[in-house]
């Protein structure tokens, strides 16, 4: 079983629709260990990633349909999450190349080189708590499932199921990242925004991916 | 939430609108991307000196736009940076093929954004190079961390390296300057009472009120610390310490003491500050030799203020007084 | 009440003390009794052009001393009136023995002692002439009140005196711009929230969360009326209405805009009125040819703003544009 | 009977008592319908006679001694009041010569020709809302005492009576001079703060005329 380009708008339009419900909640998270606009800030860009995409060919390929939010997003988010979400779906769509059907291995391969996206770019660690919190054990849960046999749906299920357990995670951290690195001890005890987002952004994935499968 | 606005997501294309309509006899402004150059630019043969940020800090940056100072400026939304595109239209804007220092706070956000802006422009054959602005001693500076923040200090290094680059230096000149200058400057500041960001709609943290916060940033992120209200001599002998300890100032030498204000905090109090850390500082034999006092570099209408100081040399000096003519700096023009 | 300063009495005394210290090489400030002048003055043959009131208002007045403006400033006690003593002594420090002109805010307060300060100067050979700046529309003028405030118009008319001096007017003259000025300018102002005055430790008036107060003063003093919040847009609306309707602006007049913070009021916000001001005048077909946008005429730290107009002709263009050497403004210089 | 220097120090060091114990509530009159600090001021005033005082000859005169808190006063007060009161002072001083006893005519005069002075700076009618409403009845009632041959205590208490009556009438009063004119019909309602100082500074000395004579 594969996901195609129907799944991959779903999930872009799912992930617009779950940033916008959850848009004050990442600000809050924010404004406790940052700046409060996290949540503007996402979405700002997926406002824009909704707009941009109805104006891509309807043949387009998942790989496309992801470049087109890595551009938008580094266009119109600003921010430390613009460059960072914006490199991931960027080096993730370049991993996919021209497949028009995603397998688990794909799958794995997009989750990776997205998460060594941002690692290139922000030089995080896992424990920093920032989004790699979400990204990292998402990207060894699916390779784990995709190495069981795993299906794309399952693949994807087990990495939202570990990124949003790593987004919680993050909580009794020290950051050693962004601005909630200036707070020191004073973070402990608050969730990183990025890694929920991240986290909510992997989980539309998986649940675009039980929606096409329940549609067909 | 009460300002004066309009629409909470219009609040910086309004505003730099204003400022262009302002100011139209020393700066240009360009929508769609939003940035604000100076009239004449670019400045054949010259260096261009380009900053920006998020908005909210104003006059911070676009204030100082002009001769002697940048070249150009790019807003980003409320406390967040810009993202690449108007900062590489800015680039473009003002290069006049002797390359474009880019001043760049010390946020993650800016940094990767004006990275991504110094890529791209690079691979169209613009030199550019970037310096990191990090003067707030309220943050550990550590390798595991993000480092210190970019806050008041901002204002010097733009000084100091628009005044290079309008003397004619070379690239590398211009940015060893700001990261002299840079390397010469620490703040550390005050916050009594947060700012509101327009789309949050609440403060960004709430203080009793008898609470002070300490090692505040500029972006209403909370501080080091939480103490009682004390005299401003003795938030002032604080701040201060922290400072010069950092700095290693020493008797015999001079700096320059810039107290800023955050937004929200009057003039007056600005000026009882100054006059404690300016004795407190003859009285360690340090030499004021240049001052600054004002709210240069603000956080909304927080109320609260930093100390900012520089280690002057005969150079630093000079550049320092150099002539500038801006919205917020002018002197000899 | 939370404030960065010392003793509620000591506020002026020491936040004046800092101004000099910070501003040795435009000021000296002279104590007991306290005055700020020029540090170049008396100048030879020229006109002293003396302004002052209660303190609070920062930068005005003395922010405005230096070449081209005010000769010195007195400033009394918070949102007080300084007594003769200081008024006395002041003038004697800058006449040249071409006259002083007193340039005086209409209250009560001020007009009683600056009016005591003339007598005792003219008994001692000095002449002394006073024009009261009164560009409040705010105020009803009738025979029957103490007449209009001044406000931020304030700033125009030391401008344009303090140029006419500087460029060799006699007394006559010079008080003659003064007044010119005052006729042509018009204000009009709105509070968000008010400042507390150290000594009363509480807000000069309290406004609910969607309330503003329309027609403030610069002393606490309550207002015209208070209304809901509106946007900003309608606000500058009502405030621009009543500004131009006492001026009696027509279609291809020339006018200086000044939008003008009340001190707590951030940059950002006071240029997206501006925007909406110069966009509401250009479309009646009146030219804002010159603009000027800060926090220069404040209440402490009041939320709000004002918008002054001047109708300028050449004469008065030529005044405004002429150099400039204050801490507040500066050109040309 | 006549009242004397002693009187008159005694006078001056009630008001300076009335004026620290009022303060807060002379303020807060002027915070309603003017800039709140007529409480201040008219305390850093009389704090300043009163370390004058100090240094005044034993021997000074009645009118030596009111032409030092009228001089204090003017260079100490600034604002509206301190001119007016000043010149109240000095014009009343200027009406007693050289007089070391004050008989009840020397009151009236007193009282006339500060009331005088007030109204030649200061150009405020009876009804303007302002301190004459205090002194110009002040001054009637002691006028016509005094014709009617009253001691000067009797002459001080009628001043202060009435002073104090028309402090109190200044209340529904929409005022035409001085701050609280700005306000039209939002001063109706409230008192005016310099009426009340003025009626104070008669009261004291009313009451210091009788503390001095039961002291004697
Ligand atoms: N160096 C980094 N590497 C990975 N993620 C980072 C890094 N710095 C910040 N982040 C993420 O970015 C999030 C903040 O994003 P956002 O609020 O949109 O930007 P800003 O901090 O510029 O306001 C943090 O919660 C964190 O997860
Ligand atoms: N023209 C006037 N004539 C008489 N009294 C006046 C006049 N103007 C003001 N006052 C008095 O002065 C009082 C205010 O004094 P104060 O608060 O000390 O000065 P300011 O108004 O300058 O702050 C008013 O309550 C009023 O009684
Ligand atoms: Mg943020
Ligand atoms: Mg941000
Ligand atoms: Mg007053
Ligand atoms: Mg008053």
């Amino acid at each position: 079983m594969t996901l195609d380009a129907t799944w991959t708008r779903a999930w872009i339009d799912r992930t617009a629709d779950v940033v916008a419900a959850e848009h004050t909640a990442l600000s809050e998270l924010d404004r406790q260990i940052g700046d409060g606009d996290h949540g503007e800030n996402l979405s700002r860009g997926f406002t824009a990633v909704r707009a941009r995409l109805a104006d891509l060919p309807a043949d387009a390929t998942p790989g496309a349909a992801l470049k087109l939010v890595a551009t938008t997003l580094i266009s119109t988010v600003g921010g430390a999450s613009g460059p960072l979400l914006g490199t991931a779906y960027l080096k993730g769509s370049a991993a996919l190349g021209d497949a028009t059907e995603l397998d688990a291995e794909a799958l794995v391969a997009f989750l990776t080189a997205a998460r060594d996206g941002v690692v290139l770019r922000g030089k995080a660690e896992v424990g920093d708590k920032t989004m790699i919190d979400a990204w990292t054990p998402a990207v060894d849960a699916a390779a784990a499932a995709a190495a069981d046999g795993a299906s794309p749906e399952a693949v994807l299920r087990a990495a939202a199921d570990a990124a949003s357990a790593g987004a919680a995670a993050t909580e009794p951290l020290v950051a050693r990242k962004g601005r909630a690195s200036y707070l020191g001890e004073r973070a402990v005890g608050h969730r990183d925004p990025g890694a929920q987002s991240s986290s909510l952004i992997i989980a539309a994935a998986a649940d675009a991916a039980d929606g096409t499968n329940k549609e067909s | 939430m009460k300002k004066l606005i309009n629409d909470p997501s219009a609040v910086v294309d309004e505003s730099v609108a204003g400022f262009g309509a302002a100011h139209a006899d020393l700066v240009v402004v360009s929508h769609d991307p939003t940035f604000v150059r100076r009239a004449a630019a670019p400045v054949p043969g010259k260096v261009a000196v380009v900053s920006g940020g998020g908005s909210g800090h104003e006059p911070l940056h676009a204030g100082f736009v002009g001769f002697g100072m940048l070249s150009a400026a790019v807003p980003g939304p409320v406390f967040t940076s810009p993202t690449p595109d108007p900062i590489v239209a800015a680039t473009q804007a003002v290069d006049a093929g002797a390359g474009v220092l880019y001043v760049v706070k010390n946020y993650t956000g800016d940094v990767l954004n004006f990275e991504t802006a110094a890529d791209l422009c690079e691979a169209e054959g613009i030199t550019v190079r970037s310096v990191l602005v990090d003067d707030d001693v309220a943050v550990k500076d550590s390798l595991y961390t993000a480092g210190r923040r970019g806050v008041a200090g901002t204002v010097v290094v733009e000084k100091t390296a628009g005044a290079a680059a309008e003397r004619g230096d070379t690239l590398d000149a211009v940015a060893e300057v700001a990261r002299r200058t840079n390397a010469a400057t620490r703040s550390m500041g005050v916050a009594l009472a947060a700012g509101t960001v327009p789309h949050a709609g609440e403060p960004s943290f709430t203080l009793a009120d008898d609470e002070v916060e300490i090692g505040i940033g500029i972006h209403g992120e909370p501080g080091r610390e939480r103490i009682p209200l004390e005299r401003v001599d003795a938030i002032v002998d604080r701040l201060l310490a922290a400072v010069t300890d950092d700095l290693g100032l020493v008797s015999g030498e001079r700096v320059l003491l810039f107290v800023n204000g955050m937004g929200g905090t009057p003039l007056v109090e600005l000026y009882i500050a100054y006059r404690r850390a300016a004795e407190a500082l003859e009285a360690r034999g340090i030499e004021v030799s240049r001052s600054l006092v004002g709210s240069y570099v603000t956080s909304l209408e927080m109320q609260g203020m930093s100390i900012t100081l520089t280690r002057l040399d005969d150079e630093l000096t000079e550049l320092w007084d150099a002539p500038v003519e801006t919205v917020a700096l002018r002197r000899g023009r």
